[in-house]
């Protein structure tokens, strides 16, 4: 199988996105693309839309309209669990880590969506802390170690493109580092990832393309190599 | 002597069904100081903070503050003496205007709060010093709306106000620029900084900028005791608490450090 | 922090905004109370006063549920106290004016429900609910081993009696002002409560309780005497029902009885003043016409719909969405 | 002179609760082939019915009565079941000065502390049911009895009649069980029914209690090692759905049943046809007292409820419901009580067909004498 | 014969057993309360009347298709369970996330419902229902006569409970149950789908409730109103066990059952009122019952 960024495959298109909570409209027409093998991440202020685009993608938001193919297959009509299957992780901003299951149990219970996803022994030898803690309450952990177990957690189901919102949220340092080097293996292995991150310097060296969101909209598409030269622009946008 | 430290610590353990969470902490905090307590996850942070605001019990060990024992207190006893904290999820009256929120803070102070025959007007006359406290985080033109429609970051200033009503003379922080950006970081340090003025601050923060820039003290815990003491250049600077905590994210700094002489405090 | 703002202004805006709103409160209670004043003269007084007791009732259970945020399951205990204890005194003491007898009755419901609150306040959520309902079921037991209370047979021929010893309330006129005069007296208290600095409290007890003991609030004295509270007002709505009906029975202290006002509350509008005292009235009607007419072989079967439709059509209660209504219309 | 022109009658019964089947909906269907029977006028005036539903609350009862009486202008109560209710009722007839008509409640009380003179309890009462039973088993020889009993009033009553009945045939208690109304499970109170050894076990309880009783104790073979059950409040309803198979041989006392003779058979015959179920007593009695109140309206030209009972006082019943009944100065009509066995499955010939009358129980003997009664309305009291 | 506390041991052996037999009944219904609630948060007062259908399913497909005891024991609580269902589509799936309390009146309207419509059919005296055959009789265990068809039910009650428990805390499917009570949508997001197994988890509840009924109906009088009077008692169980927690159920239904037995026997009248004394002091001490996780 080939390895790494495969331009031609689309793994992600969305078109016209629309979303909304009840009576609020939050998104206001997203059109994104990304192809197999790339790292893309959303970036932008609180509440500019992020966490719900990847929301609307699940199908999880109240109401949505426009286009979404995963796999080139419009699942606009999909439930949420149809959208999984067919290869797609999410880890929520909120991590959703069970309080009625262990460690273990909480790592163990997604099912598996596809083949080649890690084992148990991989994901301990990557995050140690899990392996300690492994049979307490899932939410008896501290904030950041429920943060890696939320991660953990969908690495193991074989997913083969990643949706994950804020990951290094509330982690130390060296967790935060750990992580980066873990998402450059999951490139390297040809996963396709959608980053939603606060935290630019972390995500600036590992993303191929940048979108930046504001007001439920796509406002600027930058590319790894046009990052320097834009730099001020997105500073502009993100408020650093 | 000990009427230096507003807060001190002896020989602090949490254990959680034969797993000890915090073990023999000695804490001493100086009157005035922003003390930083950061460590990676899981060393017991939140959890040092649950034992100081009574929300867990401890194990063993005592809590002093301005040299009374305060071990044995319940946790509103405790938040009327002046050890007031903030939540690491934002903790607001969600269907209360933001003035609402304040006033009742206020109230608190006031002895009417059983006063259930009393007409609600009469907390008017706390509108003034609410107004002054919003203002004071920027939300002054908010005070009438419901706290549900504020944005996230707004809940945590509207937070913060809400403590600071209270008065506190140590203020208890569990990560207050969790969840913001760049811009809103910012105006939390400012915060922070203003709300410091003439109080003592514990904080609990991952964001090792916000850490430089503001705290006095710094004291890492690893595995539920503490790892080391001292300044932030100390700190960072001792090799030991870049292995388990800080990693090489603050290499540049750690360069330029690389003579000062690891200080470590008891 | 940086854009001027006028602080006067938002202050100013905020008091017109209260009188403002008591303007309109004072509006709908003028209307309300032309209404229940001349009310007896259109309607069946007896029928009337039925519909005032269980809004006092559902009004004081209110106070626990709707604004405190805690569900009781046992409040029939106070109703029953309370009327048994005025049965009991009225009917054995005949030296005793009417008042004197009601005043007992909510005295008693009133320990009870400190009792109740000793026993219960430290308890969360649905364990709360369901210690006030082993509570009322122990109650309940007591009722029914006592001889006072008549057992199943009930107590009967309660004296109505003079009020202060000159108001003969065999009237049902004079009866009803009477009961007027006190629902109108409680909801006005209650309707004081909710707005005290004490509601303000409940209030934030309500919607985040953890954050309200960080503030300093001892926050089960708050909650116990929004319980003792409640519970002295059904006490009262107990006592009068019994002077009302000259009865008292087990079926005030049934656990079906407390289910009832949980669903005179819903229905109303938990959380709304006007609320439970709109449910008690649909309730008691509904109740009333369907026992009358040909459905009423299909009393439960309908009461059941009703149940199920108010749940899942009209949530927050008749009253709770007239207001919602009126907000998205009227702005 | 008959009040606006139209006698209104308002029946009050449990139609959705435990009492529902001995009276209920069919009881308001016998009203009104009473109603039909006397050709929907009396005198010129228009008869009507209002109804409703009493959901065995004497809440829910004295308010209703009230409202009839005083606001719908209702002129007699017929049905009554609960005791509670009818107690309730009664307080009110006597205060607006009406009539009720009472056929469904057991408490003998009705005619004795909580009598009135508004009302007429018509067809059995508690004390009727425990002379029958108790005297007839005592004198086959069942000498030693354990009592089951409903731990509510009406329960306390049976026990202590039974009692009374027992000790003086020269029978003996041996024990006796206070158990919660309503009690789903009966076992363990069985078992120490049985552990007793007494000769005979007696359900002083009614409706589900009873039928339930009677369920475990044959599950438990009581019948079989010797023992016998007395049920004494059970009604056609009940053991029909006990079944033949669970309730042989059970004694009973019963006011009335449907297939004594030509006249009985010939209007429970109409009734099924109308309701799908033979009646019971109190259906039985609900149409009889209909009747007898229209005769007495129509002979003394007047609704007014003292010349009506007076009416009704004075001239006795001989109808398909009871042979020469008469109503007494404390409102009890007093017949004849029949004490009746369940038949077994071999003799029944269809699901109806349960009862064999044993014995007839004169009326003299099956009820309180007003000697013994504490009525005010009773001469010397 | 030796006594205690003024009761023949024999008696007290006796009403030892019944207590227990009467406890794998509340086992079996509180468990299938306790299922529904601990993983759906849905406070299921429609239980008493799907015991109820249970038992009524039973007579009813005797008398009108002759279907025996044995066919009934599969298939009432299967259309029962089905039923239930029905329900949780048409009904309870519209208020999913809306408070505990909104739950509990649904099912209750739905309770009231169902008991209207068959009180007016069947009416409630009560419908009866012939032992079967295989069950008549019994054995005399020297202090008490133990009627066949009560073993039967204890210990089939028993095997039903143990096995219920074990799915649900040893299997991955119990685990998707809990994990699904918690975060129902991201469960979803995960590529489980959760509607239907909510659906199945409250058709499977109710279903429990429809086989104590069918154990029910040839020993208790068969009666729309059958389930509401032991519906309090069976939620008083559930939370003297702690809410959700399904050993607790099971254990508290057969301790629950041996008190209100010894009650029987020392003093009958409060056998109605002591599992609410038992709760009271239960949670005065362990404020999330018995069994039940610390809040
Ligand atoms: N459940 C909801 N109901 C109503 N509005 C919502 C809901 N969730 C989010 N919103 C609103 O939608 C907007 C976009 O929210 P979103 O969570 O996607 O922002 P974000 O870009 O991820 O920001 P953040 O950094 O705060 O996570 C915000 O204004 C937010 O208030
Ligand atoms: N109630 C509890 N029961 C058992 N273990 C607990 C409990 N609360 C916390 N722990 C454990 O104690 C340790 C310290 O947790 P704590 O939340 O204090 O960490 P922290 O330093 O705040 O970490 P973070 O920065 O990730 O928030 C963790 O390993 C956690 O799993
Ligand atoms: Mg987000
Ligand atoms: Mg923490």
């Amino acid at each position: 199988m080939s390895r790494g960024p495969d331009k031609e495959y689309e793994q992600l298109r969305v078109s016209g996105l629309h979303a909304f909570y009840g009576e609020s409209h939050i998104l206001h027409g997203i059109d994104l693309v990304v192809h197999r093998g790339e790292l893309i991440t959303l970036l932008g202020r609180n509440g500019a839309g992020r966490s719900t685009t990847l929301k609307a993608i699940m199908n999880m938001v109240g109401r949505r309209t426009g286009s979404i193919m995963i796999n080139g297959e419009e699942t606009m009509a999909c439930a949420p669990h149809h959208i999984a299957r067919l290869g797609v992780g999410y880890c929520p901003e909120h991590r959703g880590i069970f309080s009625a299951l262990n460690v273990q149990e909480n790592l163990t219970l997604p099912p598996v969506v596809r083949s080649g996803g890690m084992s148990l022994e991989e994901i301990y030898t990557m995050f140690p802390n899990l392996y300690e803690r492994r049979f307490s309450q899932g939410t008896k952990l501290s904030g950041g170690e429920q943060q890696m177990l939320a991660m953990a957690r969908i690495l193991r189901t074989g997913a083969n493109m990643l949706l994950l919102d804020e990951i290094t949220e509330g982690l130390a340092p060296v967790i935060v580092e750990k992580l980066g080097e873990v998402l450059i293996k999951l490139k390297e292995k040809g996963l396709t990832i959608v980053l939603v991150e606060q935290n630019f310097h972390f995500a600036a060296p590992l993303a191929d393309r940048h979108y930046v969101m504001e007001h439920g909209q796509i406002v600027e598409e930058i590319s790894a190599d046009e990052l320097d030269a834009k730099q001020s622009m997105l500073n502009d946008y993100l408020g650093v | 002597m000990s009427d230096q430290f507003v807060l001190e610590t002896r020989g602090l353990v949490k254990e959680f069904k034969g797993f000890v969470a915090v073990d023999d902490v000695n804490l001493k905090i100086q009157d005035g100081h922003i003390h930083a307590l950061i460590g990676p996850n899981g060393a017991g942070k939140t959890t040092v903070f649950n034992l100081l605001t009574k929300f867990l019990t401890p194990t063993r060990g005592q809590i002093l503050f301005r040299g009374d024992d305060i071990t044995a207190m319940k946790s509103a006893a405790i938040a009327r003496k002046g050890v007031v904290r903030s939540f690491q999820i934002s903790a607001v009256f969600p269907h209360m205007t933001a003035l609402e929120n304040i006033r009742v803070a206020l109230q608190s102070f006031e002895g009417t709060s059983f006063s259930f025959w009393k007409s609600g007007t009469s907390l008017n006359k706390l509108n003034d010093r609410c107004m002054e406290l919003l203002d004071s985080v920027g939300l002054a033109e908010f005070a009438n709306t419901t706290t549900v429609e504020l944005a996230y970051g707004r809940k945590r200033a509207l937070e913060l106000a809400t403590t600071l009503a209270m008065e506190p003379k140590l203020l208890l922080l569990d990560e207050p620029t969790q969840g913001m950006g760049g811009e809103d970081v910012d105006r939390v340090v400012e915060l922070v900084k203003k709300a410091a003025e003439g109080r003592t601050v514990l904080m609990v923060e991952h964001n090792l900028s916000v850490v430089s820039r503001l705290c006095d003290r710094i004291t890492v815990l690893a595995q539920g005791s503490v790892l080391t003491e001292g300044d932030y250049q100390s700190v960072s600077a001792d090799p030991r608490v870049r292995e388990v905590y800080m990693g090489t994210a603050n290499d540049k700094a750690a360069k330029a450090q690389t003579t000062a002489t690891q200080e470590t405090v008891e | 922090m940086n854009q001027p703002v006028n602080q006067t202004e938002i202050k100013r805006a905020i008091l017109e905004q209260q009188t403002a709103d008591a303007r309109k409160k004072m509006i709908l209670n003028g209307v309300l109370l032309a209404i229940l004043l001349v009310a007896p003269f259109v309607m069946y007084p007896v029928f009337l006063m039925k519909i005032l007791c269980f809004a006092l009732f559902a009004v004081a259970f209110n106070l626990l549920f709707g604004f405190t945020g805690l569900l009781s399951f046992g409040h029939a205990a106070f109703l029953a106290a309370g009327g048994y204890t005025t049965g009991y005194l009225l009917s054995n003491f005949p030296g005793l004016t009417t008042e004197m007898g009601i005043v007992a009755g909510t005295l008693v419901a009133t320990l009870l429900g400190l009792a109740f609150a000793v026993l219960s306040i430290r308890r969360q959520g649905i364990y709360f609910a369901m210690v006030t309902l082993a509570l009322s079921q122990l109650v309940f037991f007591f009722f029914v081993q006592s001889e006072f209370t008549g057992g199943e047979d009930g107590m009967h021929g309660i004296p109505r009696g003079q009020l202060f010893g000159v108001v003969n309330l065999e009237s049902n006129l004079n009866m009803y002002y009477f009961v007027l005069a006190v629902f109108i007296a409680c909801y006005i208290l209650v309707q004081r409560i909710v707005s005290s600095p004490y509601g303000q409290v409940l209030r934030s007890i309500k919607q985040n309780e953890a954050r309200a003991v960080s503030l300093g609030y001892n926050v089960n004295r708050y909650k116990m005497l929004a319980f003792v509270i409640s519970a002295a007002l059904a006490g009262l709505a107990g006592s009068m029902k019994s002077v009302v009906f000259q009865l008292a029975s087990l079926n005030d202290a049934h656990w079906h009885m407390s289910g009832e006002v949980i669903l005179m509350t819903l229905v109303g509008g938990m959380g709304t003043l006007l609320g439970p005292v709109v449910g008690a009235t649909f309730v008691v009607n509904i109740e009333y016409q369907l026992s009358q007419g040909p459905l009423r072989d299909w009393v439960d079967f309908i009461l059941g719909g009703i149940f199920i439709l108010t749940v899942l059509a009209f949530r927050s209660g008749i009253v709770g969405e007239i207001q919602k209504f009126m907000k998205k219309n009227l702005g | 002179e008959i009040t606006d022109n139209t006698v209104k009658i308002g029946y009050l019964a449990d139609m959705s609760g435990t009492y529902r089947d001995l009276a209920g909906p069919n009881g308001l269907k016998a009203l009104e082939m009473a109603i039909a029977d006397f050709g929907g006028k009396v005198k010129g005036a228009k008869i009507e019915v209002v109804s409703a539903d009493d959901r065995n609350s004497p809440d829910v009862a004295s308010s209703t009565v009230r409202r009839w009486l005083e606001n719908d202008k209702v002129d007699m109560v017929s049905g009554l079941v609960a005791s509670s209710v009818t107690i309730a009722a009664t307080k009110i007839l006597e205060e607006n000065d009406k009539l009720g008509l009472v056929s469904g409640s057991a408490a003998s009380s009705i005619t004795n502390e909580h009598c009135t003179p508004n009302h007429i309890h018509y067809v059995y009462d508690t004390y009727a049911l425990s002379i029958g039973t108790p005297t007839a088993i005592v004198q086959e020889g069942g000498k030693s009895w354990y009592i089951l009993t409903a731990d509510y009033a009406f329960g306390h009553a049976m026990e202590a009649d039974v009692t009374r009945v027992v000790e003086a045939n020269g029978g003996e208690i041996v024990g006796s069980i206070r158990h919660p109304f309503p009690t789903p499970d009966f076992s363990s109170f069985i078992l120490q029914a049985q552990a007793s050894g007494a000769d005979v076990i007696a359900l002083a309880n009614a409706g589900a209690d009873t039928t339930n009783a009677i369920t475990t104790a044959s599950e438990f073979g009581v019948t079989q090692a010797g023992q016998t059950i007395a049920g004494l409040v059970v009604f056609l309803s009940d053991v029909h759905a006990l079944g033949t198979q669970a309730a042989q041989g059970l004694q009973l006392t019963t006011g009335w049943y449907w297939d004594m003779n030509d006249e009985t058979r010939e209007w429970s015959d109409r009734f099924l046809k109308e309701t799908g179920a033979r009646p019971t007593m109190v259906h039985a009695g609900i149409y009889s007292s209909a009747m007898q109140y229209f005769k007495a309206v129509e002979a003394t030209n007047s609704d007014d409820a003292q010349t009506v009972r007076k009416y009704m006082m004075e001239n006795p019943i001989n109808d398909m419901f009871a042979k020469n009944g008469r109503i007494r100065e404390d409102g009890r009509m007093v017949h004849d009580m029949y004490l009746a066995q369940v038949k077994t499955p071999e003799e029944s010939k269809d699901e109806w067909d349960l009862y064999k009358i044993v014995r007839t129980i004169p009326a003299d003997e099956a009820f309180r004498p007003l000697s013994e009664s504490k009525c005010k309305l009773v001469a010397g009291k | 014969m030796s006594m205690i506390l003024g009761v023949p041991v024999a008696v007290l052996s006796g009403q030892l057993l019944i207590g227990i037999i009467n406890g794998a009944f509340y086992a079996l219904l509180s468990l299938g309360l306790a299922v529904i609630f601990g993983l759906l948060k849905i406070i299921n007062f429609a239980h008493g009347a799907m015991y109820m259908l249970g038992a009524m399913a039973t007579v009813i497909m005797f008398d009108m298709l002759g279907l025996n005891y044995w066919v009934a024991l599969f298939v009432a609580p299967v259309l029962v369970g089905v039923f239930g269902m029905l329900i949780e589509y048409f009904l309870l799936r519209r208020i999913s996330g809306q408070d505990h309390i909104y739950s509990l009146l649904l099912t209750f309207g739905a309770a009231l419902m169902i008991q209207g419509v068959l009180t007016n059919i069947y009416g409630v005296s009560g419908l009866r229902y012939a032992m079967p055959d295989a069950f008549k009789g019994g054995m005399n265990l020297g202090f008490m006569f133990l009627p066949y068809y009560r073993a039967w039910v204890i210990a089939i009650a028993l095997v039903v409970c143990f096995g219920t428990w074990f799915m649900i805390e040893k299997t991955k499917l119990g685990a998707y149950l809990r994990a699904g009570t918690e975060d129902a949508q991201l469960m979803q997001g995960f590529g489980i789908n959760v509607p239907l197994l909510v659906s199945l988890t409250y058709g499977f509840g109710v279903m429990l409730a429809a086989f104590a009924g069918v154990l029910a109906a040839p020993i208790y009088s068969v009666t729309p109103v059958m389930g509401s009077h032991i519906l309090i008692v069976v939620f008083a169980v559930v939370v003297i066990g702690g809410m959700g927690s399904i050993a607790g159920a099971i254990v508290t239904g057969i301790l629950m059952g041996i008190i209100e037995g010894l009650t029987k026997t020392f003093y009958p009248p409060a056998s109605s009122a002591v599992i609410f004394l038992v709760m009271v002091v239960v949670l005065m001490f362990r404020p999330t019952g018995l069994f039940g996780k610390e809040a």
